[in-house]
Order: structure tokens, then C-alpha cells, then sequence
């Protein structure tokens, strides 16, 4: 029995995390946020010397469990970059034996997730590859010189989407509809959405109840009033039971457990909704502070709304989990 | 229960409309100074008639009306729906003026109300600082007085000032005594805000907004007014700064605003093909018995106000109602735009007309409900103040000296 | 302009609070509980003696708002007997011109109401009548010798309902179905147990400030306490302006607004689902004392369950408010 | 992650397996006093095997076994899966046991462990008073020495004492210096239950339920303990009350009856026709989020508890996450129901076996997922703890006295 983080995936998420908090420091963000970018390089090229870019190969000795608390980290730090659809990429890869996985793992090559029936992805601009999955047509990898690329003004703007338009017949198929590995990367996109959203969320709590414990109003930290208090208390209550939810989806995708495209489900709905009640809660919990562009939590809730939306709202992933459960 | 206004007010209705089908709109093809300067003529025939600014004294420049809610209701009606304007707004009317009448000098009042009440005068309100949140009364701008003891020089950090960049004026609150209670040691002040001691700065929103109807931060760099500005004693500027224009507030003009945006909501989940999913009907008809409690409490308020009756505890509650109701909006906003919510609405957080916008426009409304929250002092003293004046419960005692 | 009770609707409420309070104290309510009875004649004897029963005859001068009124303070003191449906068979009766409305008038002949497709109805076995209102069928009423009554233990002890059997073509038709008085009469129905459910909101609300301003802990009275205060301030939120819902519903029935139907169905959906949430905001409110069955809010906790349930739930009447509106 | 336990936990199920199957069940004819010696024999040989009170020393009667939460978590499962009976429960296992282990005399220990141990003595908790709530430490209840010193004489009274018909014996907080600040002046006695200045009355609860299992309110009327039955110091029974059993308190079988009852629920929303209603589907998928949250987060607890971690703060958020999932499930249950909920449900509020009933069951629910919340000490308190313990907030103003 085990079933919390091992001393090696804590290890690693120090990692990360003291990298991005170097590397992308709130400043960095700014200047991100302002320009016309939709891609950083720095930062990902700092992330990709960590060696994550292989950690879904076969043989990295890694598993789905560890991209997620990777993801966690760039969800806290609201990363910019196509982490997951890299990610997926060199595991659709390396799983098909097609294209060239050492360019995905190594960074040189980005590549991007498209979500079947979904007219944006992330950094699409700098995208090398776009991969394309889609639970009805299979999974496809497509060169950016097939894809249309319309740039639009993204509402996040720590990882922000394009309109892209591929025609059904681009690129190459790596799995057909009916290959059980398509349905694989597909659950794992939702896991790792869930991932980015956990993190997201516990970074909102934190600045909330550091700002409560700092902040003085009538002569006392803001902390000490009971109704700040408990609205705190609750964002916790949301946040850190559910880490255990993307815990478990992480594992069962890993371990192939027969409930794992529920479990997948199941987190993406529930992480996605805790965030945005999260992020919600965490700029009321600031006040006027919290409500400036200046002290960042707006790019939180950017993303808290955006990962809500991309790959499908809770909602849908809801009803799947309501119909996979056989209700 | 009768939700017409009776016969009287219906004539009083059909006079307002002759005036206005008199003497509005202005022609089709007026333009800048000519439009302002038809606008100006126009505010003041409606201010001869009794139609604008009735709380405000003849003398300086109002029309100085009895009290009488219905006769103002038709009014915004009328002039709502002849797109005519209706008196300057913001601070200066809501605030500086009902103060100046009960607490100015003779001199503060005709040097400041009537230029207010014709829109030459547009006052910030300087009340937050950095950090003192709800906690109104914690100010640290430092008002010293000069040498001579003519005027008083001031230094600090003022925030959260709406209509910053167009205001000339401010209202503000000082601290002159360091060394008195927390309540006892401040003054109410009125400044001149073009002198090189005042710098200000907008604050850029998460929404995105940095334009010029934003709220702004002011600097106090050895800022100087006359002492004569000081409104009410030196140290009893707290009590001073709690005078609030109680004249024919009740509308019911604010639930309408509501039930506009829920009538989009139900547009949006038209547009986006999802108003036949039973769980957006559902949540949609959710909604909707809050808003119909809003509009039909406001309706209650209104009466009551006509009546002369109070209407208890249910007007303390409005505010933060429509707090809640925005963030259920939202959530349910967010839901149906789905992918549009990638995009970032063009003109983000500002004003005025910014062209043709898909469903991503909600994002406004889905940030801005958290603002609303924020701007008009924060919900949890609003609990704090259903729970104390409405429920009678006993204050909160971190918060004893409040009044 | 009038949108506020006059002096005297004011009047009348008082008239009845004050009837109710002296008959129906918690010591009744309390003996009633415990007893086998599903009909209190004392109570009913005295509320009947104001005149309430024949408020919604044509020449009353009074309407469906003034029997809100009523119903509202009869919710607020639990008070039993089927009020809602005599109110309304002597609508039905008046309006169609068949049976003995004198009787009914004066209370002297109970009838109960059965909603079109329930089993069930509030003081069954007491009842000399029963009035079937129902939209597909029409509106029909039946001697009491030709129901088949089956008491069961109700857990609604202040207003027990019994399963009722009544066969098809029993009794007299009032109005057939097409007849807009059937619709009309069903309306009724909504909003009257909407005033039910806000009484019984208002009632334990007052009754948890009561308590929170008295009851002392940690040398304060509770209601100092921050989150505590906010909870209440909730409760009345929740209640105080849906008041103003139930007003409007019956105000538009009255005079025969358009959207009156839409009203009736948007006030009981609201209304019910107000109560539950206040109710058992009022248990936790009081913590333990207000768990024991002696202190009693257990009454009104029950009869939120029932007033919610009966004539159709919440999810169900705003399915037919968004028909109504031609979403 | 691996959610099996390993070999070696698999190794040691085999050996529980085979002392189940030689000694569970009793033979089916077996009742009464027959059944009663069978199972104390049970119990003892399951605690010569170390299965059993493997928290509690072999002199007073248990197995006094290192802590291993796997081998615990492995015994709980196969007897849960025999059906056989584990350790006596309630407040004595639970709270008096540990108490005594770690602050008890010897005469105190031998005189009432292994008793409690053995299901002789079963104890009530007198903690709660009327009025006293959440505030534990404001206990009114008197004691006074004897004139000669050897006894105490109690005056007072406790509430919501559970299993307080069964109870032999008491362990109580009374007041006995009025003077001394208010946690300084209780002292933590043991009483016998059974004389004469000792009433005890069954509270009725909202759910119907005034059976033998209930909460007792027990009145103290010149009731005597002797003096050798106080536990630690006379004055500091606050501290004494605050010990706690820690012993392999870790367990994953809390979130199973959670599982267990959301199954049910998803039975009721089939066996009233509503499973296909797209509603009912989102809200049973919504509740099922925060079911497994809770279930995982027990994996995670009991998996650090295992390898000697901290969990952190999750620990002390299972409780009103517990309480809040009960709500959520109560509300759409009793959208469920429908017209089932006129009905009282036979027994309501009670325990075992009340024959076959409908979906009206679900009344015990909807109303006992409230008393959840109150009994074990109210859910704002478990916000304060959660915000103050697990977030590092500071501590209420009003609560300061309170450690």
C-alpha cells in the first residue's frame, strides 16, 4: 500500500517549481501577459533541461502520475508553454514508433494538443507539430505548415490559444479511432488539465491565506476574523481533498485500471470546477488588491476559466463519467 | 397591490412628455461645443420645471422639490425612454453636494455646489488608502497645518478614486491629530486636484481595463488646500464623511439593469444552442427566482418610500443579492460560452461602444461580478451589516469602534 | 403605485398570529405530534370563527393575496388543518355554483385538496370533502364516503397527510380540464403553499436570532460571532426578499396578469426551496438544543420536506416556468 | 502508488484467515448467555493472536503490539468480512482507556481497563452541559469536597451523553475551584453511574428517535465519587481531557459507508425512474466528485500513516468534508423521494433491523446528516480548526482562552 508522493516526486517538483520560480517570476508574467507572444522560450527551454520531456516513454521509468505533479507545478506557477500536448506527443510517439521522438523530447520540436471537435490550442504560433486527439477520428500529428494558424486576443494570457484549422487528412495517423491508445492519451489530457488546474488552485489558496495572515485591518490580520477565516478554510476544503482525486486518476491511467477513463473524467470535471470557485473565492478573499492586473491573481482565474473550457466543460465530462458508470 | 402609478402621476407622466417632445433631442447634425453647450440649456429648463436636482436648494442651482418618489420615478422613466439626460452624476451629486448642504459653509456652498450641479466641478472620492480595505477609518494621509495656519498641507497615498482621470476635486479624509482615537483624529477635507503636489495614476483591472474611466491612485506630495475647505470641525471628519444623500433614492431602476442582463443570459444559451439542456433550463429558472425577488422587492421599496413607510431589513439586503445573483450569472455564463471563453472580448472592462462582440463579451460580466463586490464595500460587511442592523446582533468586537 | 400591505392586511395577520399563538402554542403542537389525530378541531374552529374560509368568494372583497397572508402566518405557527384546501373549494364551490359553499364558509364541512396524480392528502380522514384539482382532468369534488382513505405514520407531524384513494368518475365535476378555472385553481395551490413556506422560513430564521442573540459562549452571545452572524444574515437574505416573490404571485393571480401562471410556479419552486435551505440552516444554527424534538424546530424542518414535495418539486415547476417562458 | 498492501500484509491476512475460520462463527442455534461467553472467548483468543486492544498493555488485558496500520487495516477487513465481532466500542475504548494509559494511577488502571476492555463498563462522556456548546471549557457542573476528604460531591448536570442508558460509569469535567480562571478550574473525575444521586433521561432527537441508543441528559444531585477516582491533578482536568487515543487511529473505513451510502443513493434515483434525468445524473456525478476526494484523501491519510508522514492538513478536513457530502446527498435524496417523504419511515432516528422500507428511508438521512454536523463538535468549529491548525491563521479574539 502506497499512496502519496515518494521522496524522488517530491524531488522533482522542487525541481520545477525553484526552476519556474526563477525563470518565471511574476515579472516575467507581466511582461509575458503584454507582449504578442504565445510562447516563451526561456522558460521553456529551462523546463525541458529538467529532462521532462520523456517522462511518457516507455522506458523513463515515469508515468502519468509524475506529468501530472509536473503539471501541478506549472498549473502553481501559470507556466506558459504546450507542456501537455508535448507531453502526449512524445507519448503518441513513442507509442506508435512514428515521427521523431527525440526532437519532442529534448524541446527542440514543440508540439501542441489539439482536442478533437476543439478550434484552439496554446502556443500554437510556435508549435512545430500539432497533435490532434480525438476520441472519434484517432490521433493524428500534423507539421505546423498544414495547420491554419488565426492568432486572436487570448483571455489567458499565460498560455495563450490560437485559432488553428487543420484539414481532416493533414499529417500522419498514429492510432485509429477504435486503438485503445487513443482513448489512453485522450483520458490523459484530462488528467493533466486536472493537474494544471490543482496546482492553480492551491497557488490561489496560498496567496489568499498569506495575504490574510500579513494583511492588518482594525488593528487585527485580516486572517483572525472568523468569516474570512472560514471562507479560507473552505477553498483548503475544496483544494486538498481533490489532490487525491487527480492522485488516484494519475494511477489508475497508469496502472490500467479498468475505472481509469472515469477516474479521468471524474478529475478533470471536479478539478476544473474547484478552480474556478477557487480562484473566485480567492480574489473576494483579497479584496480591491486582488482585483488589480498589477497583483497577478487575474492570470489565475484567466487559466482557472480556461482549462475549465478546453477539452470540455465538467458538464460534459460529468454526463460521461454518469454514462461509463453505467447509470 | 396595484403596480400602476395612479392618475395623478400618469398626468404628471403626459407633462414630463410635452417638455421633453418640446425641447429634446437636440438637433441630428449638432456636434461638440454646440451639443454641450444644448445640453447645459437643456438641464437647466428641466431643472425650472422641477425635474432635476429637487434635493438641491434654488439658490444654488437646483430646483429644490418636496420629496416625492413616484414624480422622480416617472421622470427617470420618461427621460430614459426620450434617451434625455438626466442630472451630472457620480460623486460630486451623490456625495459632495448632500454633504456640503448639511455641513458646508456659506462660502463652500456657493463656491462648490452649483458649479458641481452644472458638471464643471467632478469630484474624487478620497477615502481608501493601500491596506485599509473596509477599514475605512484607518487613514494615514497626514494633514499638517502650514505655519501661517491658512492651509493645510497634505501628504500620503489616496486608491480606489472612480472617475480619477476626469476628476478636479476631491473629498477627502485626512488624519490632523496622530495622537486622538482612531475616529477622533481625522478631518474632512475638499482639494483642488490640478497643483503639482497631486500626481495620480489609473489602476489597471484584472478585467484588463487601464482607460480613462478607470479608478485611479492619487499621490500626495506636500498637497496644500485653504483651511476655509475643511468641511465641519478639525478631528470630526469621520462623522462628517458619514452624511449620505437619503433625498428620492428609492428606484426601481436597478432591478430593471438586472432583469436585462438575465434576459441576455437566456439570449447567450439561445445563441450557443444550449437552452433545451434541462440542466441549463433549470439552473436559468434558478436564477430567475432571484432576480424576480430583486425586481419584486424593489418594487417594495419604491412603495414603501411613496408611502412614507420603511420597508425594514430588505433594503439592506439589496446590494449584496445582487452580488449573488451576478456571481450565479457568471458561473452559468461561463458554462455556456464554453470555448468562446478562450478569447478576450474586445475593449475588455471598458466603456462605451466597442463594436460587435460574440459570446466571449460575457467575460465583462464574469469578472466584473467579482468587482462589484469589491468596489462597493466588500460582501462580508454587507453580512456584517444585515446581520447588526437588520437582525439586531450584537457588533462584531475587532470592529467596536466603528459607528 | 401599491406594492406593500395595507393596515389592513396587516390587520389580518395579526388577527391570526394572535389566534394562532394562543390555541396553537408548542405544547399543542407538541400533544398533536404525539397523538393520532390528523385534524385539530379546536384550532380549526378558531380560525374558521375570523372568517378566514370564505376569503376567496367572489364578493369577499378579499383575494388569493389576502389568503397568502393567512396561509404565510399559518405556516409560520405549523398550524395544522387543511386550510389550503378549504380556501380553495370555496373558491371552486363559489365559482362553479355547485355544492354548499355556506358550509364551507364557515368550516363547518373540511375539505381537503388533492393534487391531480398524488396519493396523498393533509387531514384526509377528518375531511367531509375532497377537492381534486387537477390540469389534465379537471377539477372535481368528492364526498368523503366515496374516498378510501389508508392512514399512515406521516412525517410531517403538524399537517399529517393520508394516502387517499379516490376512484376516477367519484363525486361532482367543478370544471373540466379546458375549463381556465382548472388552471387557475391549480395556480392557487402554488402560491398558497409558497406562503406556507415563507412563513415557515421567516418563522425559523426569527427563531435562530432569537436564540443566537440570547445564548452566550465564550462569555458572548453567539450572534457576536462572525460566522454565525453571516450564516443568519444568509438565512434572511434567502428569505426577506422572496417574500416579495410570493406578493407578486398573488397579486398577478389576482388580477388575472399573464403571467400569473409563470409567477404561482416560480414562487413555489423558490419558496420550497428556501424553506429546506433555512430549516436546516436553523438546526445548525442552534446546534444541538435545536436537534431535540422537544425544542421543536423539527416541526417546521418536516414541514419544509412536506410543503416542498407536495404539489410537485421545485425541479418540476421551474421545468414548466422555462415552457412558460418560451425558452 | 500501489493500492495492494504488499506480500507480507497478504501473508498475515492468510493467518487472520485461518484463526477466523477455526474460531467465528459461533454454532447457528447458539443464543443468549451461550453467545455472550462465546464471543468473550473469541475476544480473547483474537487477543492472544495480537488482533485485538493492540493498543492497550498485557497487564490490563490487551495485545500491546507495535503500530502497524496495514496489519490493523487487514485484521479490521477480515473481520468485517467474517463478521466477526472486533473491539468493544464506544467512549470507553476510545477515550477513557487512553486517558488512564497515559494519565491514570495504577489503581485507577487495574481497577478499570481491562473491565472496559471486557465490555463490563461502559462509558458515558459528560463533557457538554446545557448552554455550553462548542464552549467545553464553561462547565457549571459543582464539585465540592467531603467534609472528611475522601469524596466528591457533584451538582450539576450533563447533556448529550451518548449510550447513556447502557453507561456504568461516567468520566466528567466538573468545576470544582470557582474562582481560578476558567480552564484552571476543572477537575477530571470517574463516577459510578449506579446510586442514587445520579437521574438519567433519553433526549428525544428531531429524527423520532427516543430509544435505549440515544443521547441522555444525566442529572447529578449530591452525587459522590471518591477522591481516588480523580484523574491528574484537581484544576487541571481541561488538560487531562484533552487526551486522545493516536494508536493506529488511521483507517480507510470511514470512506467506505460513504461509498456505500452514495451506491444507495444512485439505487433510489433508479427505483423512482429518475437515473435518466440529465439532472439528477450532473448532481449524483457532482456529489460522487467529492465522494471519492474523500475516499482517495483516506488512501492518502492511512498510506502516510503507514510510512510514519504526516498527511498534513487533510487530516483535519475529512470530518466537515464528511458533513458537507452529507448535506449535498441529504438535498438531492430528498429531491428524490418526492411524496415518499410525507412518510415516516418505521423506526425512524433508530438502529437495527425495522424491516423492510421505501424510499421514505432516506428521511433518517436527510435529517441525520444535520445531526452529523452537531454532534461531533459543530461544524464552524471544524472551520476554525482547519483555518487555524491547518492554514496557520491566527486565533479567534473571542476563543483566545481556549488551547
Amino acid at each position: 500500500m502506497h499512496f502519496h508522493l515518494t521522496e524522488e516526486q517530491q524531488a522533482i517538483q522542487g525541481a520545477v517549481r525553484g526552476t519556474l520560480a526563477d525563470i518565471w517570476p511574476i515579472e516575467r508574467i507581466h511582461a509575458f501577459a503584454d507582449g504578442d507572444e504565445d510562447f516563451d522560450r526561456a522558460s521553456w527551454d529551462a523546463l525541458m533541461a529538467l529532462g521532462l520531456g520523456g517522462m511518457l516513454t516507455p522506458g523513463s521509468g515515469m508515468g502519468l502520475l509524475d506529468a501530472a505533479l509536473v503539471c501541478e507545478v506549472a498549473g502553481e506557477a501559470a507556466a506558459a508553454g504546450p507542456l501537455i500536448g508535448q507531453l502526449l506527443a512524445v507519448a503518441a510517439v513513442a507509442a506508435s514508433g512514428k515521427g521523431d521522438a527525440e526532437a519532442l523530447v529534448s524541446g527542440t520540436q514543440v508540439a501542441t494538443l489539439v482536442h478533437g471537435g476543439s478550434d484552439y490550442a496554446p502556443s500554437a504560433r510556435a508549435a512545430d507539430l500539432f497533435l490532434i486527439v480525438d476520441r472519434e477520428k484517432g490521433v493524428r500529428l500534423v507539421p505546423a505548415a498544414e495547420a491554419t494558424i488565426e492568432p486572436v486576443k487570448a483571455a489567458d494570457r499565460t498560455r495563450p490559444m490560437s485559432k488553428v484549422a487543420i484539414p481532416d487528412n493533414a499529417g500522419e495517423t498514429l492510432f485509429s479511432a477504435a486503438d485503445p491508445m487513443t482513448a489512453r492519451l485522450a483520458d490523459a489530457a484530462l488528467v493533466l488539465v486536472a493537474a494544471d488546474a490543482l496546482g492553480g488552485a492551491q497557488k490561489v489558496t496560498d496567496m489568499s491565506v498569506g495575504y490574510a495572515r500579513e494583511r492588518e485591518q482594525f488593528g487585527q490580520p485580516i486572517g483572525r476574523f472568523q468569516a474570512l477565516k472560514h471562507q479560507l478554510a473552505h477553498m483548503a476544503l475544496d483544494v486538498e481533498p481533490a489532490r487525491a482525486l487527480v492522485w488516484y486518476a494519475a494511477y489508475a491511467w497508469d496502472a490500467q485500471l479498468p475505472d481509469a477513463p472515469r477516474a479521468a473524467a471524474m478529475a478533470k470535471a471536479h478539478l476544473c470546477d474547484v478552480y474556478v470557485r477557487t480562484t473566485r473565492a480567492a480574489v473576494a478573499a483579497h479584496g480591491g488588491i486582488g482585483y488589480t492586473w498589477e497583483y497577478g491573481l487575474g492570470y489565475w482565474f484567466r487559466r482557472a476559466m480556461a482549462d475549465r473550457a478546453w477539452l470540455g466543460s465538467p458538464a460534459e465530462h460529468r454526463a460521461r463519467a454518469a454514462t461509463l458508470a453505467g447509470w | 397591490m396595484d403596480l400602476s402609478y395612479g392618475a395623478a402621476a400618469e398626468a404628471f407622466r403626459a407633462e414630463v412628455r410635452a417638455f421633453l417632445s418640446l425641447h429634446w433631442p437636440p438637433p441630428s447634425d449638432m456636434r461638440g461645443a454646440d451639443l454641450k453647450a444644448f445640453i447645459r440649456t437643456f438641464r437647466a429648463l428641466a431643472t425650472g420645471e422641477g425635474y432635476l436636482y429637487r434635493a438641491i436648494p434654488k439658490i444654488y442651482g437646483g430646483s429644490e422639490q418636496p420629496v416625492d418618489v413616484i414624480k422622480a420615478q416617472v421622470i427617470r422613466e420618461e427621460f430614459a425612454r426620450a434617451r434625455a439626460p438626466m442630472e451630472v452624476g457620480g460623486n460630486g451629486m451623490n456625495m459632495t453636494v448632500p454633504t456640503l448642504i448639511e455641513k458646508g459653509t456659506e462660502e463652500q456652498k456657493e463656491l462648490f455646489i452649483q458649479k458641481t450641479v452644472e458638471g464643471d466641478y467632478i469630484w474624487g472620492q478620497g477615502y481608501s488608502e493601500p491596506g485599509s480595505g473596509s477599514d475605512l477609518a484607518s487613514v494615514r494621509t497626514k494633514g499638517e497645518l502650514s505655519a501661517d495656519g491658512t492651509k493645510w498641507i497634505i501628504n500620503g497615498q489616496k486608491i480606489w478614486t472612480s472617475q480619477g482621470m476626469q476628476s478636479t476635486h476631491m473629498f477627502m479624509l485626512v488624519r490632523t491629530e496622530p495622537h486622538a482615537p482612531k475616529h477622533d483624529g481625522i478631518t474632512y477635507l475638499l482639494i483642488d486636484l490640478d497643483q503639482p503636489g497631486v500626481t495620480r495614476r489609473p489602476i489597471r483591472q484584472m478585467t484588463g481595463e487601464k482607460g480613462d474611466h478607470t479608478f485611479c491612485e492619487f499621490f500626495f506630495d506636500n498637497a496644500e488646500t485653504p483651511v476655509s475647505w475643511q468641511v465641519g470641525e478639525r478631528g470630526q471628519g469621520w462623522t462628517v464623511s458619514r452624511t449620505t444623500l437619503k433625498h428620492e433614492r428609492a428606484s426601481i431602476g436597478g432591478a430593471d439593469g438586472l432583469g436585462k442582463q438575465f434576459a441576455k443570459l437566456v439570449d447567450l444559451a439561445k445563441e450557443v444552442g444550449r437552452i433545451d439542456d434541462p440542466i441549463v433550463r433549470d439552473k436559468l429558472a434558478q436564477i430567475e427566482g432571484s432576480v424576480l425577488s430583486h425586481r419584486y422587492s424593489s418594487f417594495r421599496i419604491f412603495s414603501c418610500a411613496a408611502a412614507g413607510e420603511d420597508a425594514g431589513p430588505v433594503t439592506l439586503m439589496m446590494k449584496l443579492l445582487l452580488t449573488e445573483i451576478g456571481h450565479e450569472m457568471a458561473l452559468l455564463a461561463q458554462e455556456l460560452i464554453g470555448e468562446h471563453g478562450f478569447l478576450e472580448p474586445a475593449g475588455a472592462g471598458g466603456r462605451g461602444n466597442r463594436g460587435r462582440r460574440g459570446p466571449e463579451k460575457w467575460l465583462d460580466q464574469i469578472m466584473g461580478s467579482l468587482g462589484n463586490s469589491i468596489a462597493g464595500g466588500a460582501s462580508n460587511i454587507q453580512r456584517n451589516i444585515i446581520g447588526e442592523r437588520g437582525l439586531g446582533l450584537p457588533r462584531d468586537l475587532a470592529m467596536g469602534g466603528e459607528r
